[in-house]
């Protein structure tokens, strides 16, 4: 039996701190390490803030879908938001070789999620971007 | 988030607890810069308590880092949990802030 | 934010025992009283059996897909399976009345839904049968 | 589920446990027509450690209690959990099976 985790999130930065404990939870009941359930709640937090604080044109309230499942090796989360086009792939990486004073304060969201997740892919289909973020398990 | 100060003789210590995230960085951005404004020779902020932080933290404290340099005081960072240690490795933070195993060797470090 | 529990069960009778603590953990996790999740259960686990016993023509294996929400005050759950056109609520009900001798063994199992259940919906949808099953939460 | 057969003289006891579902209904259905065949004058099915029943149980119960009347054998259930009753209750059961509160009072009745 696969059971999947399907939430829906309210575009509110507070909606990150109550997903947590449900990722957490859902990651214990399939045997996951807590470290794994941390770094992946860490990449939604990121993601999720990026949709909040960047994806929409207005100020009104947007859903933002987020579905986690167990399948083929793989802890994966799949997100949707009707914000606007945005393929986090295509921003250029942070220079982590700057000293303090030409490091940039921002841009480490998206390199945090490509180097805790295992693979990610992005789509856009009709008005909605789709964003998979899957993590290996050993 | 939780933030306490303690002076240590002329150093500021913050102790931070909880989490450190999006809907919390702020304050911890604003009360890093007006413990900056008091011009100690050191700023500690000690993670012992510090259970998640996510880049909108990381910003909090390299702005903080930023201002710290400018106003030539010493800033550094200790007692990271292992998960929290990982963040700050994988932003290549660990070539820009002092980060301390503990708090003694912050406060030697910082005398 | 809202958080469902979105199951996908093969036509195993086993499987039912397996989705019962993941249904208790749900209710409790929004409050619900242990009975109200144990008659969610035995109504899923009726119209599971049903599926599973009489739904497919062939031997196979299929999926059955569950998907348990709390929304507008009910607790909800939509039952979607690829077997054969089937309406329970077109079911004769029971004589409860017979005497021993009379009565018949079978069709309790619709009865105890319709009897648990609030509110039962079904259609068809293509090649599936979508069953909604819906208690109301004081 | 677990079933465990006692005799208390002549009465046979059969004390049930876990959940009776479509997995395990078959084998409580078997038993009981086993022991019905043995003939005891009655046959008390203890539901103390019961937690679930589903239809596929009533049905194996209903088939043992028809069986039982036609080999003169009286047949009763005991001690069932409230979660468990009310499946007995909206199914009309109660007019059909004899159900005691407890076994001692099933037992009576079964002298
Ligand atoms: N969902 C999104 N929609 C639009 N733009 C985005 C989105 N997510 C990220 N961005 C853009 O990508 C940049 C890099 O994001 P990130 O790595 O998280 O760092 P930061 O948010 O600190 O700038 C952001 O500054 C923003 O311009
Ligand atoms: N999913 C289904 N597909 C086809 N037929 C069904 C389905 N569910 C129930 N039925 C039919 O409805 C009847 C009544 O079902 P139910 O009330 O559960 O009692 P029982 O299974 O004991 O007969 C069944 O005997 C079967 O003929």
């Amino acid at each position: 039996m696969a059971a999947d985790l399907v939430l829906s999130l309210k575009n509110d930065p507070a909606e990150i701190a109550r997903l947590a404990p449900l990722v957490d939870a859902f990651c214990a009941r399939h045997g996951l390490a807590e470290a794994t359930a941390a770094q992946f709640n860490l990449v939604l937090d990121e993601a999720i803030t990026n949709i909040i604080s960047y994806a929409y044109e207005d100020a009104g309230e947007h859903e933002i879908s987020v579905r986690i499942s167990l399948t083929r090796g793989a802890l994966t989360a799949e997100l949707v938001d009707d914000g606007r086009e945005f393929d986090p792939l295509q921003v250029t990486p942070p220079d982590l070789a700057a000293p303090l004073a030409e490091r940039s304060v921002g841009g480490l969201g998206v390199h945090l999620m490509r180097r805790l997740m295992d693979d990610i892919s992005y789509r856009r289909e009709g008005a909605r971007n789709h964003l998979v973020l899957a993590k290996r398990i050993a | 988030m939780e933030l306490t100060t303690v002076k240590i003789g002329t150093v500021s210590v913050l102790d931070a607890a909880g989490r450190i995230d999006s809907v919390t960085a702020k304050s911890l951005e604003e009360k890093l810069l007006a413990l900056i404004k008091e011009a100690p020779p050191a700023l500690v902020v000690d993670f012992a308590k510090v259970d998640y932080i996510s880049s909108a933290g990381l910003r909090a404290l390299l702005v903080a880092a930023k201002q710290s340099k400018a106003a030539k005081c010493k800033f550094a960072l200790c007692s990271l949990k292992a998960q929290v240690r990982e963040v700050f490795d994988i932003s290549g933070f660990g070539t820009i802030i002092a980060i301390h195993p503990d708090r003694a060797s912050a406060l030697a470090a910082a005398a």
